[in-house]
């Protein structure tokens, strides 16, 4: 029962996330958006493992919990250098003295 | 009746959005974002197919005996990995076209497609009455 | 019921790719599809396809996306009205008949449809005695339906050597500079302390739970397929943050592009050694004396197999993208 | 011992849902993209927090605890760096926040009505 409950829940802040992944007025919304839908349905992914009675396939939640980091880094990247090739973006420009 | 039959009508919406998301749309990359929600709602087709009322997930454990029907699921998964090489070599296809063309609108490049062989056939007409 | 909520919301982004013209956002709403899609075969009881699609379409997916719309551009012209009857008229049409044809369907979860009664019991009932993992797909997967899972990678090898011919591989252009960014400012770089800091914390784990999934897969969700992707989304973690030279350092393209072939041989030659140990191409059970033994070290081998070819072929075909965009 | 685990869960998750849903309303109703960015942090913190707290109190074995604490641990590290990153790259692409006005004419009426101290 309390999994249904909480499944619920994570349902309806999975369609509050994608109301305005659809509205959103700019695009950094909606990357936004979809950050937190796709949050929502990791919560998702492990409460349904208890609410059907077998909790054992945790690892897709935590597959998509590691890889929509990937996901995000890379459209971040593909905003800010319009390519996702560039070297080192991590690194202190080399112009810029301290 | 209604919910019986739910998944496979929005499997059938999905796939006629795919569709129409492919014969509209001029773009190329987005052609191929509807050729994939095409794929996905075959996907989504054979899993329904797939699943038996009261069943749980096929990996066998003491006290469980109802469980889907494995095959679908083998077959959907190779299908995906597969879908996504297959992507990347249409994506491919349109970053080569891109090079060629300077352009990914499928009316841009048929313009400059027939553009071409308009001059083809003048170049051929002028050969043809210059002998 | 919770399946149905998931299908309307699916129902729902569909209608935004249709509506939103803007390139970018149809390849975001995408990869939020594919979530919603593999949330909705949890819920139908797939959970290794559910693996495959969370991996595929969270990671992979919309990266291969993103690096052919760094080369073409996000510029996209909306679809002219005129173009919009033609394609809503036949769409329509074929829906209509499809629809007609969905009432003859089996109802949904119904035990006696046509497709549960042919082979499925036998590998419900048999697969623990004759091949040995508890998960039956696995077990169809790489041993019943061994021949078919062949033939995948060899697509899979095929869409590669596509992409090699079209893009080229481990071709490093002289340009190396990085264009600079025009209109951001100097420090915005220097902060990215934060992201390269999580990403030095996640990669190991990204690697490391890939090789779990690869060698857990006969217990519990998990293969060769999805290891794959899983050990190619770490290393385009890697590119995305230190850049792709570093990476390809780390892997170089002209030795990766060895590694689909050895993945797809390794396949091969498994099936090569039960044939000259006097069983059918494939047949593990002859591969030692033991027939569930054989079949263990048989399943292990391929899974490997496809594992190496699926994480180098995708990795191959990220880098042969990015070169394209610097 | 069982009864009261229930309880426990119940409680946490029930938090966890709450914050869930406040943060899906702070997504819809936030003026600006950083207000609802802190929305968003709210899912992984709170929400992500409670939820995953609760099933853990229901665990039936030590595998299944280990993934549920390995999952929330990424989870939290990597969607709030993610926001994080966004909110700067929207604040590099030069978008001021809807709420920085309210905040400098309050200060400016502030010092309006203090009279200078030196």
């Amino acid at each position: 029962m309390m999994y249904a409950v909480t499944t619920v829940a994570i349902l309806i802040c999975i369609g509050m996330a994608m109301a305005r992944a659809f509205l959103g007025p700019s695009i950094y919304d909606r990357i936004l958006a979809i950050n937190s839908a796709g949050t929502c349905i990791v919560l998702f992914l492990s409460v349904l493992g208890f609410l059907m009675g077998r909790p054992d396939f945790l690892d897709i939640a935590l597959t998509y919990a590691l890889i929509n980091f990937t996901g995000t880094i890379a459209i971040l990247k593909f905003f800010k250098y319009g390519s996702l090739g560039v070297s080192d973006p991590a690194a202190p420009p080399k112009t810029k003295v301290e | 009746m209604f919910t019986a039959l739910f998944n496979y009508w929005v499997v059938i919406v999905l796939m006629m959005a795919g569709l129409y998301i492919v014969m509209a749309s001029g773009h190329l990359v987005k052609k191929i974002i509807g050729l994939n929600i095409f794929q996905t709602s075959v996907f989504i087709l054979f899993i329904s197919m797939g699943k038996v009322a009261g069943g749980t997930a096929p990996i066998l454990k003491d006290g469980i005996s109802v469980f889907s029907n494995p095959l679908p699921h083998v077959l959907i998964l190779t299908a995906i990995v597969v879908g996504v090489a297959t992507t990347a070599l249409g994506l491919a296809i349109a970053v080569r076209i891109y090079e060629e063309y300077g352009t990914v609108e499928e009316d841009d490049i048929a313009e400059m497609d027939n553009h071409d062989q308009d001059l083809d056939i003048a170049e051929y007409q002028r050969i043809e009455s210059g002998k | 019921m919770i399946n149905m909520v998931l299908l309307m919301l699916l129902l729902a982004s569909v209608y935004a790719i249709i509506r939103l013209d803007r390139l970018l956002t149809a390849v975001l709403l995408t990869s939020l599809f594919s979530v919603l899609v593999a949330s909705i075969f949890m819920v139908l009881d797939a959970v290794d396809v559910a693996f495959t699609e969370a991996a595929v379409g969270a990671g992979v997916s919309t990266i291969f996306f993103l690096a052919a719309l760094a080369i073409v551009g996000r510029q996209c012209k909306p679809t002219p009205r005129r173009k919009i009857i033609a394609p809503l008229i036949v769409v329509s049409a074929t829906g209509c008949v499809l629809l007609y044809a969905s009432l003859d369907m089996p109802r949904f979860g119904e035990p006696l449809a046509p497709v549960h009664q042919h082979v499925a019991p036998r590998y419900l009932n048999d697969s623990a005695a004759e091949v040995g993992p508890p998960n039956i797909v696995t077990s169809v997967l790489a041993s019943y339906r061994g021949y078919d899972t062949f033939g995948e990678v060899g697509v899979v090898f095929t869409a590669f050597i596509g992409v090699l011919m079209l893009l080229g591989a481990g071709t490093r252009r002289t340009s190396i500079e990085p264009p600079t960014p025009t209109g951001a400012p100097k420090e915005s770089m220097r902060k990215k302390v934060v992201l390269k800091e999580v990403a030095d914390l996640v990669i190991a784990p990204v690697l490391i739970f890939a090789l779990y999934v690869q060698w857990h897969g006969d217990f519990g969700p998990g293969g060769g397929f999805q290891a794959g992707v899983i050990f190619a989304s770490g290393i385009f973690l890697y590119a995305l943050i230190y850049g792709i030279e570093p990476a390809q350092r780390l892997l170089p393209p002209r030795r990766l592009a060895y590694f689909p072939a050895i993945g797809l041989l390794l396949y091969a030659a498994v099936g090569i050694i039960s044939m000259l140990r006097g069983g059918n191409f494939l047949n593990y059970s002859v591969l030692v004396n033991d027939p569930l033994h054989g079949q263990h070290y048989g399943i292990l081998a391929i899974e490997l197999g496809v594992g190496i070819t699926v994480a180098a072929v995708m990795i191959n075909i990220f880098f042969s993208f990015s070169e394209r965009s610097l | 011992m069982a009864l009261l685990l229930d309880i426990v869960s119940w409680i946490t998750l029930m938090i966890g849902s709450f914050f869930c849903i406040t943060a899906g309303v702070g997504l819809l109703r936030m003026p600006d993209v950083y207000t609802r960015a802190h929305a968003g942090g709210m899912i992984d913190s709170m929400g992500a927090g409670m939820i995953f707290f609760g099933l853990l109190l229901q665990a039936p074995d030590y595998l299944i605890a280990i993934k549920l604490v390995f999952t929330f641990f990424f989870l939290l590290v990597t969607s709030l760096a993610s926001i994080h990153a966004l909110a700067q790259t929207v604040n590099v692409a030069g978008v001021n926040p809807k709420l920085a006005n309210i905040v400098n004419r309050l200060e400016k009426n502030r010092q309006k009505e203090s009279p200078p101290s030196n």
